[in-house]
C-alpha cells in the first residue's frame, strides 16, 4: 500500500516539475502599466513611519516616503536626498541640511524646512519606533527652520552616528497630518493607513494581511532611474505566509520576487528557468547569547568550552552555504570590522579542556536555548547545538518563545535564560551600531541578553562615539572587538546571506546590506518586457 | 415567542460575558508582553512604558478586566495593540470572508452528507456503507492542514486547475462590498468574471473544511436513518402501501433531519474554529488567521474579540437551528 | 422452606448445587456477550481496520525505538551530509532537513503521540465523567452551575480557546497537553449528564435506594457502569481527536517542539519543504491520518457493538 | 377458495445463537368475511405471523416451508414490487401504539392521502388531484366516527388523543377498501373506557363494509369481543383453533386451559388461606405501618400545583395484605413511594412498628430500609442490566450487613432457592431472564434482609397472564413462610380480590372506600367503586363465556 502512494506521489512529483519548466504567466499586466508583485510573509500592521518599523514596513515606508538622505549600494553608502548637501560644525553637535527645491509631496505640497522640523518633532514627541535613534542627542527644541530649505539640528552632545541614523526618519507632510488630527494624536491613526509623504509611490489599494498596494507616482520628484518608459505602474506587496505558496506563486509567475524561502528552496529553485536569486552578503550577526551573570553560564570557561564545541561548518550547512561565519562582533560590511584572531572555531580538545576547568567537568547539565517561535533557521541551528554539545556531556532543551516573551524574559537577569538565539541588524552602517550592544547601558534590550558587563569595554564604546576622529574610533573599535571575543558572551555565529528569489524578467534590484532582511528598495524595479 | 426570543438574548449576552471573562483571564494569565514588541527591537523603557501606558497596559489585570468589560458593555471590543485599530472594526473587515468559507463549506457538506447518509442508511451494511463508512471517518481524521498542502500542491502546483490561495487574484478588484461574501456582491453587481474566479479560489480551502463536517453529518444522519427506518411509523407506512422511495426521502428523512440540524448546528461552531487551520494554510483572510497572526504576537484583545465573535455566530447558528426545528416539528411549535 | 405447588421453572437445581461449577459455567453469560460482540465487530470491514490501525500504533508506540534503524534521529541526532534525501533502502521515508531518517521518526513519533492521547483523553475523563455524573445526579444548582460553565466551553470552538491557551502559556507539548485538556472535558460532562438524566430515571436506581444505598454507592455501582460504554466509544474517538488536535497546533508551531518527534511537529517543518521534498510531510502526515482513523474506525465498531439496541441481537 | 391460506408456515430468524424456530408449522385459513383472532402470550410468534401476512416481517426471518397464499396468489416471497399491489390496498393493518406508528412531523391529513395517492399510483389509474384526496380522506376519518374531520386534516397526532389516534390509524388503513384487515393488539396501549370504544368501532366496520378481520391479542376479553374464530398460539404454534366460543368454554389444549384459569374472575370469592392473623407475633403495635395526613404536593414548570396524594391516613396491620387500588393517576404510586419516603410527602407522617420515619435523618432511614422493602411494576428495569442476578440479590446484603463474601454467595444461592430459580442464575444477566424470573429476582432482592414489610407497586402488570397467575400464587406462600405483612397496589381489581385482605380504592389523590376487601367487592358503598368492579368484570367477562 504504502509502495502505491509513494510511486504515485512520485509520479505526481514529476508531473509538478515538468509544470515547472513550462513558462510561467508573468507579472500582472494592468492598463497603466506593469505592476509588480511581491510576496513576503510579514503583514504590514502600521504604516506610520515614526511608530513602527520592521523591514515589511520600512519597504512601503521607503516606497511612499522620502528622507534627507539615503542608504543606498553595497557597501551601503549615505547618498543625498531631500537634502542636497550638509554640513557639520568643529565641535560635531550641529548639523546643517540644504534641501533640494523641487521635492513635492503627493498632494503638492512641497517639502520645506519646516516639514523636516515638523517630522522630527512628532517622531520625537511621539517617542515610539525610531524615537530611540536620536532621543538622547537630540530634542524637539534642538531643531531650527533657518530659511524654507535650510534646517539646523543641535544635538545636546557630539554623536558621530547622528547622519547614520537620519535615512530611517521619514518626512511627512504637516499640513496633511495636522488635517487629519484626532486629540492631538499627531495623525497617529489616519497614518496607520494612510500615507503623507513625498516617495516615488503613493498608496494604493491597502487591505491589510492580503494586500498593500504602492501606486508610482509618474512624475517623482527625483525622477526614475529606469527611465519613465520602463517605470512599473506600481507595485503589490502581497502577503504570502507559507514558503511553500510563496514558491508556487514565484512559480505561476503570481508573484516576480519572494522572500523567505527555506535555505534549501533557493538551492532547488535556482535550477528552474527563468527564476533567478539574489543572493548577497549581509550585516546582520547570529550569536547564540550566553546569560553570563547567573547560572552555569557566567562560568566563562563553560561558554568558552561551548563555543570550542559548536560545530560550525553545519551553520553554514544550515544555509546550505549562504552565510560565512562571523570572524568578530562586529560585521563584515560595517566600518571598522577587524577578523579577531583566536575567534573559536570547532576545537572539541580544547573544548573539553575548558570543559575540565568550568564547574562542570563531567557536563551532566541541561542548558535551555531559546529561540523565536516560527524561526525555522533558528531552530535548526539549536538541533545543531544540540548535537554539538553530546560530546560534552551537556543536553540543549531547545525552547521557542514568542518574540515579546523572549525580550519580556531577557530583560532581566533573573529570567533571561542561559543560551538565546538572536539575530541581528544594525540599523546603520556606524561601527557604533553594533558595539554600543555590549555595553553596559543597553541591558534590557533583547540584543544585550548576555548580560555583558565589561567596564573596560563600556568605556571605549563611550569613548569612540563621541570621538570624530576616524582613525582613533578605529583603533578604539579594534580593541573592543578583542576584547569582546576574549570574553565569549556569546558564541559567535555567522552572517547569513540575503536572499530573494525573482523571476529573470525583473530588473533592477539594488541591495544594500543596512536594509533589513527581506526589505528591497522598491524604487528602482522594472519589468523587462520579453 | 417574545418571551422565547428574550430567553434566548438573555443566553446569548450571558454566554458573550463569559466567553469574554474566559478568554480574557487565560489569555493574561501568561507574562506576554505586547508593548515591547510593538515598540520595536531597539527601544527603550521609556519608549516601552508609553506604549504601555497607551494601552492600558500598565494597569493590574483586574483593573484591565474591568475596563475590558465596561468596553464591551458599550460594544467596545478594545484596541488591537499591532495595529493599533479597534478590534470590532478589524473583526468585522475579517468576518465575511470567513463566514463566506464557512457557508460554502456547509453547503457541501449538507449536499453531500445527507443525500450519502441516506443511502448508507437504507443500503446498512452493504458494500456502500463499508465506503462511505471509512470515506466519512477519513474526513474526520484527516489533518486539515496537511490535506489542504496536499490539495494545493495537486490542484494548483500540478495540474495549475485552481489558484494557490487567496480570495481574488491580485489584479480583480473586489466588488462593491455590500455583504462582504464575494461570491454574493460579484453576483449583486453583476461581475460574473469576478464570481467565477472567487469562486475557483473558495473552492479548495472549502473543500478541506467540509471534510470533517460533512463527515459527521453523514454519520449522524446515517445512524438517525437506521433508527427511523427502524421506527414502528415507517413499518406502518410501509404496510400501508407507501412506496419505499417516498418513505426515505421523505417521511424518514425529515424525522431523520433534526438530529442532522443540531449537528450542523454544532458543527457550525467547530469549522469557525478549524478556519484557523484552513486560513492558515490558504492565506485566507478570515478572522481565523487575524486570530493566529495575534496570538503569535501576543496581541490578544484581538484573540478575545475572534473567539467572543466566533462564540456569537456559534450560537446564533444555534438559535437559527432551534428555530429550524421548531418549523419542522409541530410538537415544537406549541409556544 | 416447603415445597410449593409451582409448575417447573426450570431445570431443578438440587444437582447442581453439589458440584463446583467451572469457570466456563459461572461466566458463560459473559462469554457469550464477548463471543457476540466478537462476531459482530468480525463482520464488519471498517470496524476491522480500525483494530488491525490500532494495534499496529500501538505495538510501534511500545517497541518503536528498539526497531527503528536510527533511533539517535529522534533526539536530535544531525547528519548533514545526507539531508533531504528521497526515499531509499537505507532512509526508508527519506531524510529531513537535518540529515534525520524520516522513517524513525514516524515510528517513534507513535510514542509522542499515543502519550498525547492518553493524556488528554484521560484527564479530559477524570475532570468530565464526575461532573457530568454529579450535575446529572444532583441536579438543582449544582447542575446548573456545572453545566452553565460547560455549556461556555462549548460555545467556544475547542481548536481556537486551546490556540488562546497556549499562545499564552507558551508553546511546548507539555502547556499543548494541558491547553487541550482544558477544552477536551467538557465534551465529557455533556455526554455523561445527559446519560446520568436517564439513568437516574430509571427503576433499578430507585430500587438501590430502596435497599438503603447512599449516593456514592448508586453513583459508583449503577450509573457508572451504565455510562461506560458511551464514555468508551468517545474516549476511543477522542484518542485520535486529541492526537489530531495537538498536530494542528504543533503545526501552527504552538504545539511540540524539536527535537521531539511529533507529527504534527514534523509537518509544521516540513510543510516549508513542500513540494519539492514532499516525503518530509507525507509520511508524518499520512502517520497521523492513519492513526486518527484507526481510532475512529475503532470507535464507531464499539458503538455499534455496545449500542444497546443491538445487545440482544 | 379461502381469501387467505397459510400452509406449514415454518419461519426461522437467525441470531447469534443460531436460528430460532419462530413459526413452526402454521396452518390457518381465514375465509372471506370471517373474524379471526389469534391469542397468544408473548413470544409465541402472532405478531410476527401476521406481519408475515403482509411482507413486512423481521430483517434476518427465513421461511423454512410452506407458503402464504392470499386470494389464490402465493405471495410467500413477493418482490416488492408486487407487493405494493398489496399492501394497504387488499392487505392493511392496524397497529398496537397510535402514537408510536403515527410519523410526528406530518399532518393527519397529509399521512392519510399520502396512502390514498400511493393506492391510486399502485392501481395505474393517475393520482387524483390534492382536493378529491381531501374530500375522501374526510369521509374516512368521518367513517371511523372522528368528530370535524376537516379540522383534524391539518392537526398533528401530539395533538389528539390515544382513541383518537387509533380511530385515524383505522381511517389509514381502511383507505384502500382493503379485503383484510390485520388489527395488532389494537387496543392494549389504551385506556379500558377506550378500549370498549375501539372494540365496538371495529365490531361496527365489521358489519358496514364486509371486511375479513384478523386480530391479535393477548387480551381474551378483546379477543371474545370481535372475533368469530379463534387460534391459540403457543411458542410458535397454533395450538388450537376453531370457534371462540367453544374455546372459551371448553378448551382441549392444555395450555389453553392453564391460559383461562390464569384470568383471574374478579366475580370469584378467594380460595386463600385465612389471613393469619399476627397474634402470635409480640408486636409492639398492632399496626405495623401507619399513615397519618399524607400529603404531596408536586410543583409543574409552570407554576402550578398538583396534588398527587391527599391527606391520606391509613394503617396497616401486621401480617395482612393491604390493598391498594385505583386508575392510572389515582396517586397510588406516589402513596406506595411515600410509604417507604422514597419520597418524601409534602406533609404528614409515616409510622413503622411505632416510628416516626417522616422525621429520619439519610443515615437511620438506611438502617430501617432493611425491614421495608419495595417490589416495583417493570422487572425489566427494576434490574440493572450490568450486574449479574447474584450482585442485584446480594447488593442489599452487602449494603446493609457485614456478612462475608462466603456468606453472601450462600445467602443469595439461598435466596434463589426461595424464589424457585436455579442457582446457576446467579451468573446470569437480566436480559437472559423472562419477565417471570426477573420479577422472581426482584423479589429475592426484597426478601434477601428479612425485611417486615413488602410494599407491591403493581408486581404483575408487566408480565403474562399466565406468568401473573404464578407469580401471585408464590407471593401467597412467600407471606405464609416469611411471616410478611404486604402492601399490594394494582389496578385490577380481580387480583386485589383474589389476596387482599383489606382495601382501600383512591381516586385523585383520596381515599374513595376502604374496609375489608370481600366487603367492598359485594357491597360497594360508593358510585365509583361501583364503576370500576363493573368495567372490570367487563374486562373479565370472557373468563364467564
Amino acid at each position: 500500500m504504502f509502495g502505491k502512494i509513494i510511486r504515485n506521489i512520485a509520479i505526481a512529483g514529476l508531473l509538478a516539475s515538468s509544470v515547472l519548466a513550462t513558462p510561467a504567466g508573468a507579472f500582472e499586466r494592468t492598463d497603466k502599466g506593469n505592476v509588480i508583485v511581491f510576496g513576503g510573509r510579514q503583514a504590514i500592521p502600521v504604516l506610520d513611519p515614526h511608530i513602527r518599523y520592521d523591514w515589511s514596513t520600512r519597504m512601503m515606508q521607503q516606497a511612499v516616503y522620502d528622507a534627507l538622505v539615503k542608504y543606498e549600494g553595497d557597501p551601503a553608502d549615505i547618498k543625498p536626498w531631500l537634502a542636497e548637501s550638509w554640513e557639520t560644525s568643529a565641535d560635531g553637535k550641529t548639523w546643517t541640511f540644504h534641501l533640494v527645491k523641487n521635492a513635492k509631496f503627493h498632494n503638492g505640497d512641497p517639502v520645506n524646512a519646516e516639514a523636516i522640523r515638523y517630522s522630527f518633532e512628532r517622531g520625537l514627541k511621539l517617542n515610539k519606533g525610531v524615537a530611540w535613534m536620536l532621543k538622547d542627542f537630540l530634542a524637539p527644541e534642538g531643531i531650527s527652520v533657518v530659511d524654507d530649505y535650510t534646517v539646523k539640528f543641535d544635538l545636546k552632545a557630539p554623536y558621530t552616528p547622528f547622519l547614520s541614523f537620519l535615512p530611517w526618519w521619514y518626512i511627512v507632510n504637516p499640513a496633511q497630518v495636522k488635517a487629519n488630527e484626532v486629540d492631538g494624536d499627531y495623525g497617529q491613526k489616519w497614518l496607520t493607513d494612510h500615507e503623507a509623504g513625498s516617495g516615488p509611490f503613493k498608496l494604493g489599494r491597502w487591505e491589510p494581511n492580503v494586500l498593500y498596494e504602492a501606486e508610482a507616482v509618474s512624475d517623482y520628484w527625483k525622477g526614475w532611474p529606469q527611465g519613465d518608459a520602463n517605470r512599473p505602474a506600481g507595485v503589490i506587496y502581497k502577503i504570502i505566509r507559507e514558503p511553500a505558496a510563496q514558491k508556487a506563486a514565484l512559480q505561476r509567475g503570481e508573484a516576480d520576487i519572494v522572500e523567505g524561502l527555506t535555505p534549501d528552496d533557493y538551492v532547488q529553485i535556482k535550477r528552474v528557468p527563468g527564476i533567478a536569486i539574489e543572493d548577497h552578503k549581509g550585516m546582520t550577526t547570529f550569536g547564540i547569547k550566553f546569560n553570563t551573570q547567573q547560572g552555569p553560564t557566567a562560568d566563562i570557561n563553560l561558554r568558552k568550552a561551548i563555543a570550542y564545541a559548536m560545530d560550525y561548518d553545519a551553520l553554514i550547512q544550515v544555509y546550505n552555504g549562504a552565510a560565512t561565519l562571523e570572524t568578530s562582533p562586529i560585521p563584515d560590511a560595517m566600518k571598522g570590522h577587524i577578523d579577531v584572531p583566536g575567534i573559536p572555531r570547532k576545537d572539541l580538545a580544547k573544548a573539553k579542556e575548558y570543559l575540565a576547568k568550568s564547574a562542570y567537568p563531567n557536563g551532566g547539565i541541561t542548558l535551555p536555548y531559546v529561540h523565536v517561535a516560527g524561526l525555522e533557521e533558528a531552530r535548526r541551528i539549536g538541533l545543531v547545538l544540540l548535537d554539538s554539545l553530546k560530546p560534552l556531556n551537556i543536553n540543549v532543551e531547545i525552547k521557542p518563545e514568542q518574540w515579546p516573551n523572549m525580550v519580556a524574559n531577557g530583560s532581566k537577569v533573573e529570567t533571561s535564560p542561559a543560551m538565546t538565539s538572536v539575530y541581528t541588524t544594525p540599523v546603520s552602517t556606524d561601527p557604533d551600531a553594533v558595539a554600543y550592544q555590549y555595553h553596559k547601558n543597553s541591558w534590557g534590550q533583547y540584543f544585550a541578553m548576555m548580560f555583558y558587563d565589561s567596564p573596560k569595554v563600556t568605556e571605549m564604546i563611550d569613548k569612540a562615539r563621541s570621538s570624530s576622529n576616524w582613525d582613533e574610533r578605529a583603533k578604539l573599535y579594534a580593541d573592543i572587538q578583542t576584547q569582546i571575543v576574549a570574553d565569549q558572551p556569546e558564541v559567535f555565529g555567522m552572517l547569513q546571506n540575503r536572499r530573494w528569489a525573482r523571476r529573470d524578467y525583473l530588473q533592477g534590484f539594488q541591495f544594500s546590506p543596512v536594509r533589513f532582511t527581506g526589505e528591497v528598495d522598491l524604487y528602482p524595479l522594472w519589468v523587462k518586457a520579453e | 415567542m417574545l418571551t422565547f426570543a428574550f430567553r434566548k438574548v438573555l443566553t446569548l449576552v450571558g454566554t458573550m460575558i463569559g466567553i469574554a471573562a474566559l478568554t480574557f483571564v487565560i489569555t493574561n494569565v501568561a507574562p506576554g508582553d505586547p508593548a515591547r514588541l510593538v515598540a520595536g527591537p531597539n527601544a527603550t523603557e521609556d519608549m516601552v512604558a508609553t506604549i504601555r501606558t497607551e494601552y492600558g497596559l500598565d494597569k493590574s489585570l483586574a483593573e484591565q478586566f474591568v475596563v475590558y468589560m465596561g468596553d464591551l458593555a458599550h460594544g467596545d471590543l478594545g484596541t488591537s495593540i499591532i495595529t493599533t485599530r479597534p478590534v470590532l472594526e478589524e473583526v468585522l473587515r475579517y468576518a465575511p470572508a470567513t463566514l463566506e468559507l464557512v457557508f460554502v463549506a456547509m453547503g457541501l457538506g449538507i449536499v453531500i452528507g445527507v443525500p450519502l447518509g441516506m443511502l448508507s442508511a437504507v443500503y446498512k451494511d452493504g458494500p456502500l456503507d463499508q465506503v462511505t463508512r471509512i470515506f466519512s471517518i477519513s474526513g474526520v481524521a484527516l489533518p486539515a492542514f496537511w490535506f489542504g498542502i496536499l490539495l494545493q500542491l495537486l490542484f494548483s502546483v500540478d495540474l495549475g486547475w485552481l489558484p494557490v490561495s487567496g480570495r481574488l487574484p491580485l489584479v480583480t478588484r473586489p466588488p462593491e462590498a455590500l455583504t462582504g461574501l464575494l461570491l454574493v456582491d460579484s453576483l449583486l453587481a453583476g461581475q460574473f468574471s469576478t464570481f467565477w474566479v472567487s469562486f475557483q479560489h473558495i473552492i479548495l480551502p472549502a473543500i478541506v473544511l467540509s471534510f470533517p463536517c460533512l463527515a459527521s453529518i453523514l454519520r449522524v444522519n446515517r445512524a438517525e436513518m437506521i433508527e427511523v427506518l427502524q421506527s414502528d411509523y415507517i413499518v406502518a407506512a410501509r404496510a400501508h402501501g407507501i412506496s419505499s422511495f417516498r418513505i426515505v426521502a421523505l417521511y424518514a428523512l425529515k424525522n431523520a433531519l433534526l438530529p442532522t440540524l443540531a449537528m450542523i448546528g454544532l458543527r457550525f461552531g467547530w469549522m469557525l474554529g478549524s478556519t484557523v487551520l484552513v486560513e492558515t494554510v490558504f492565506d485566507w483572510p478570515g478572522i481565523g488567521l487575524y486570530a493566529v497572526s495575534s496570538a503569535l504576537s501576543s496581541d490578544f484583545k484581538p484573540v478575545v474579540g475572534v473567539t467572543l465573535m466566533i462564540g456569537f455566530f456559534f450560537i446564533v447558528a444555534n438559535t437559527l437551528v432551534d428555530l429550524a426545528y421548531a418549523w419542522i416539528d409541530p410538537r415544537l411549535r406549541k409556544a | 422452606m416447603t415445597a410449593t405447588s409451582m409448575p417447573p421453572m426450570n431445570s431443578s437445581n438440587d444437582t447442581e448445587a453439589a458440584r463446583p461449577l467451572s469457570f466456563r459455567e459461572r461466566h458463560a453469560s459473559e462469554i457469550r456477550q464477548w463471543r457476540l460482540y466478537a462476531h459482530m465487530f468480525r463482520k464488519s470491514f471498517s470496524s476491522m481496520l480500525g483494530l488491525s490501525l490500532v494495534v499496529v500504533f500501538l505495538l510501534l508506540a511500545a517497541f518503536g525505538p528498539w526497531i527503528v534503524p536510527f533511533p539517535e534521529a529522534a533526539s536530535g541526532a544531525i547528519n548533514m551530509s545526507s539531508k533531504l534525501l528521497p526515499p531509499n533502502g537505507t532512509y526508508w521515508f527519506g531524510t529531513d532537513e537535518m540529515g534525520a531518517d524520516i522513517f524513525s521518526r514516524v515510528i517513534i513519533g507513535a510514542r509522542t503521540s499515543l502519550w498525547i492521547g492518553v493524556v488528554i483523553t484521560g484527564i479530559a475523563a477524570l475532570i468530565g465523567v464526575p461532573l457530568g455524573i454529579l450535575a446529572g445526579y444532583r441536579g438543582g444548582w449544582v447542575r446548573a452551575v456545572i453545566m452553565r460553565v460547560t455549556e461556555l466551553f462549548l460555545a467556544v470552538p475547542g481548536l481556537a480557546l486551546a490556540l488562546a491557551i497556549v499562545a499564552a502559556l507558551g508553546p511546548g507539548i507539555t502547556n499543548c497537553v494541558l491547553a487541550l485538556s482544558i477544552v477536551w472535558w467538557p465534551g465529557y460532562v455533556r455526554l455523561v449528564e445527559a446519560k446520568t438524566l436517564s439513568i437516574k430515571e430509571e427503576l433499578f436506581i430507585e430500587s438501590a435506594r430502596s435497599i438503603g444505598a447512599r449516593t456514592p454507592w448508586i453513583l459508583w455501582h449503577h450509573i457508572l457502569p451504565n455510562c461506560l460504554s458511551p464514555i468508551i466509544v468517545k474516549m476511543s474517538m477522542d484518542m485520535g481527536m486529541a492526537i489530531l488536535s495537538a498536530a494542528s497546533l504543533g503545526f501552527i508551531g504552538l504545539g511540540a517542539q524539536p527535537p521531539s518527534p511529533e507529527w504534527g511537529a514534523m509537518i509544521s517543518v516540513a510543510r516549508t519543504y513542500m513540494p519539492d521534498w514532499w516525503w518530509y510531510s507525507l509520511f508524518p502526515g499520512a502517520a497521523i491520518f492513519l492513526t486518527v482513523l484507526g481510532f475512529n474506525l475503532l470507535g464507531d465498531g464499539l458503538r455499534d457493538i455496545l449500542d444497546p439496541r443491538s445487545r440482544d441481537r | 377458495m379461502s381469501l387467505l391460506d397459510i400452509k406449514d408456515y415454518r419461519l426461522d430468524i437467525d441470531t447469534f445463537d443460531g436460528p430460532v424456530h419462530v413459526l413452526k408449522g402454521i396452518n390457518l385459513s381465514i375465509n372471506r368475511g370471517d373474524t379471526l383472532g389469534i391469542v397468544g402470550e408473548s413470544g409465541s410468534g402472532k405478531t410476527v405471523l401476521v406481519r408475515s401476512v403482509l411482507g413486512i416481517g423481521p430483517r434476518n426471518a427465513r421461511v423454512i416451508e410452506g407458503g402464504i397464499s392470499f386470494d389464490g396468489q402465493n405471495i410467500t416471497n413477493l418482490s416488492e414490487k408486487e407487493w405494493a399491489k398489496i399492501r394497504g390496498i387488499r392487505i392493511s393493518m392496524i397497529f398496537q401504539d397510535p402514537m408510536t406508528y403515527l410519523n410526528p412531523l406530518f399532518s393527519i391529513g397529509r399521512q392519510i392521502s399520502d396512502v390514498i395517492a400511493a393506492h391510486e399510483k399502485a392501481a395505474g389509474h393517475g393520482v387524483s388531484p390534492k382536493a378529491a384526496r381531501r374530500t375522501r380522506t374526510e369521509e374516512l376519518l368521518d367513517q371511523v366516527g372522528l368528530p370535524n374531520p376537516a379540522m383534524l386534516f391539518s392537526q398533528y397526532p401530539h395533538q389528539l388523543s390515544g382513541g383518537m389516534r387509533q380511530r385515524v390509524l383505522i381511517a389509514m388503513a381502511l383507505a384502500g377498501k382493503p379485503d383484510i384487515l390485520i388489527a395488532d393488539e389494537p387496543t392494549t396501549a389504551l385506556d379500558v373506557t377506550v378500549q370498549a370504544q375501539v372494540l365496538d368501532l371495529i365490531n361496527s366496520l365489521v358489519e358496514k363494509l364486509n371486511l375479513t378481520v384478523i386480530m391479535i391479542s393477548h387480551d381474551i376479553g378483546a379477543i371474545a369481543t370481535v372475533a368469530r374464530r379463534c387460534a391459540v398460539m403457543y411458542k410458535g404454534e397454533i395450538v388450537e383453533q376453531g370457534l371462540t366460543r367453544d374455546i372459551l368454554s371448553n378448551p382441549q389444549h392444555d395450555y389453553t386451559k392453564r391460559l383461562l384459569s390464569a384470568v383471574p374472575d374478579i366475580d370469584a370469592a378467594p380460595e386463600r388461606v385465612a389471613a393469619r392473623p399476627a397474634a402470635s407475633e409480640p408486636a409492639k403495635s398492632r399496626f405495623l405501618l401507619e399513615a397519618v395526613d399524607l400529603k404531596k404536593v408536586y410543583r409543574s414548570q409552570s407554576g402550578e400545583d398538583f396534588t398527587a396524594v391527599n391527606s391520606l391516613s391509613l394503617s396497616v396491620r401486621t401480617g395482612e395484605i393491604f390493598g391498594v387500588v385505583g386508575e392510572s393517576g389515582s396517586g397510588k404510586s406516589t402513596l406506595a413511594r411515600m410509604l417507604l419516603r422514597l419520597i418524601d410527602p409534602t406533609s404528614g407522617d409515616v409510622i413503622f412498628d411505632g416510628q416516626n420515619i417522616s422525621g429520619l435523618s439519610e443515615k437511620a432511614l438506611r438502617a430501617m430500609r432493611r425491614h421495608m422493602q419495595f417490589v416495583f411494576q417493570n422487572p425489566h428495569s427494576a434490574l440493572n442490566g450490568r450486574h449479574t442476578i447474584g450482585d442485584a440479590i446480594g447488593e442489599p446484603l452487602r449494603l446493609q450487613t457485614k456478612m462475608g463474601r462466603r456468606e453472601i454467595e450462600a445467602r443469595i444461592e439461598a435466596l434463589l432457592d426461595i424464589v424457585q430459580l436455579p442457582r446457576l442464575f446467579k451468573y446470569r444477566y437480566p436480559h437472559e431472564l423472562s419477565g417471570g424470573q426477573k420479577q422472581r429476582v426482584c423479589i429475592a432482592r426484597a426478601i434477601a434482609l428479612n425485611p417486615r414489610l413488602l410494599v407491591l407497586d403493581e408486581p404483575t402488570s408487566a408480565l403474562d397472564i399466565s406468568v401473573q397467575a404464578q407469580v401471585l400464587e408464590f407471593l401467597q406462600q412467600l407471606r405464609a413462610e416469611m411471616n410478611l405483612t404486604y402492601v399490594f397496589i394494582s389496578h385490577n381489581l380481580a387480583v386485589i380480590r383474589q389476596i387482599c385482605d383489606r382495601t382501600i380504592v383512591m381516586k385523585h389523590g383520596e381515599i374513595v372506600e376502604q374496609g375489608e376487601t370481600e366487603q367492598i367487592f359485594l357491597h360497594p358503598r360508593e358510585n365509583y367503586t361501583r364503576t370500576l368492579i363493573e368495567s372490570g368484570r367487563k374486562t373479565s367477562q370472557a373468563a364467564d363465556l
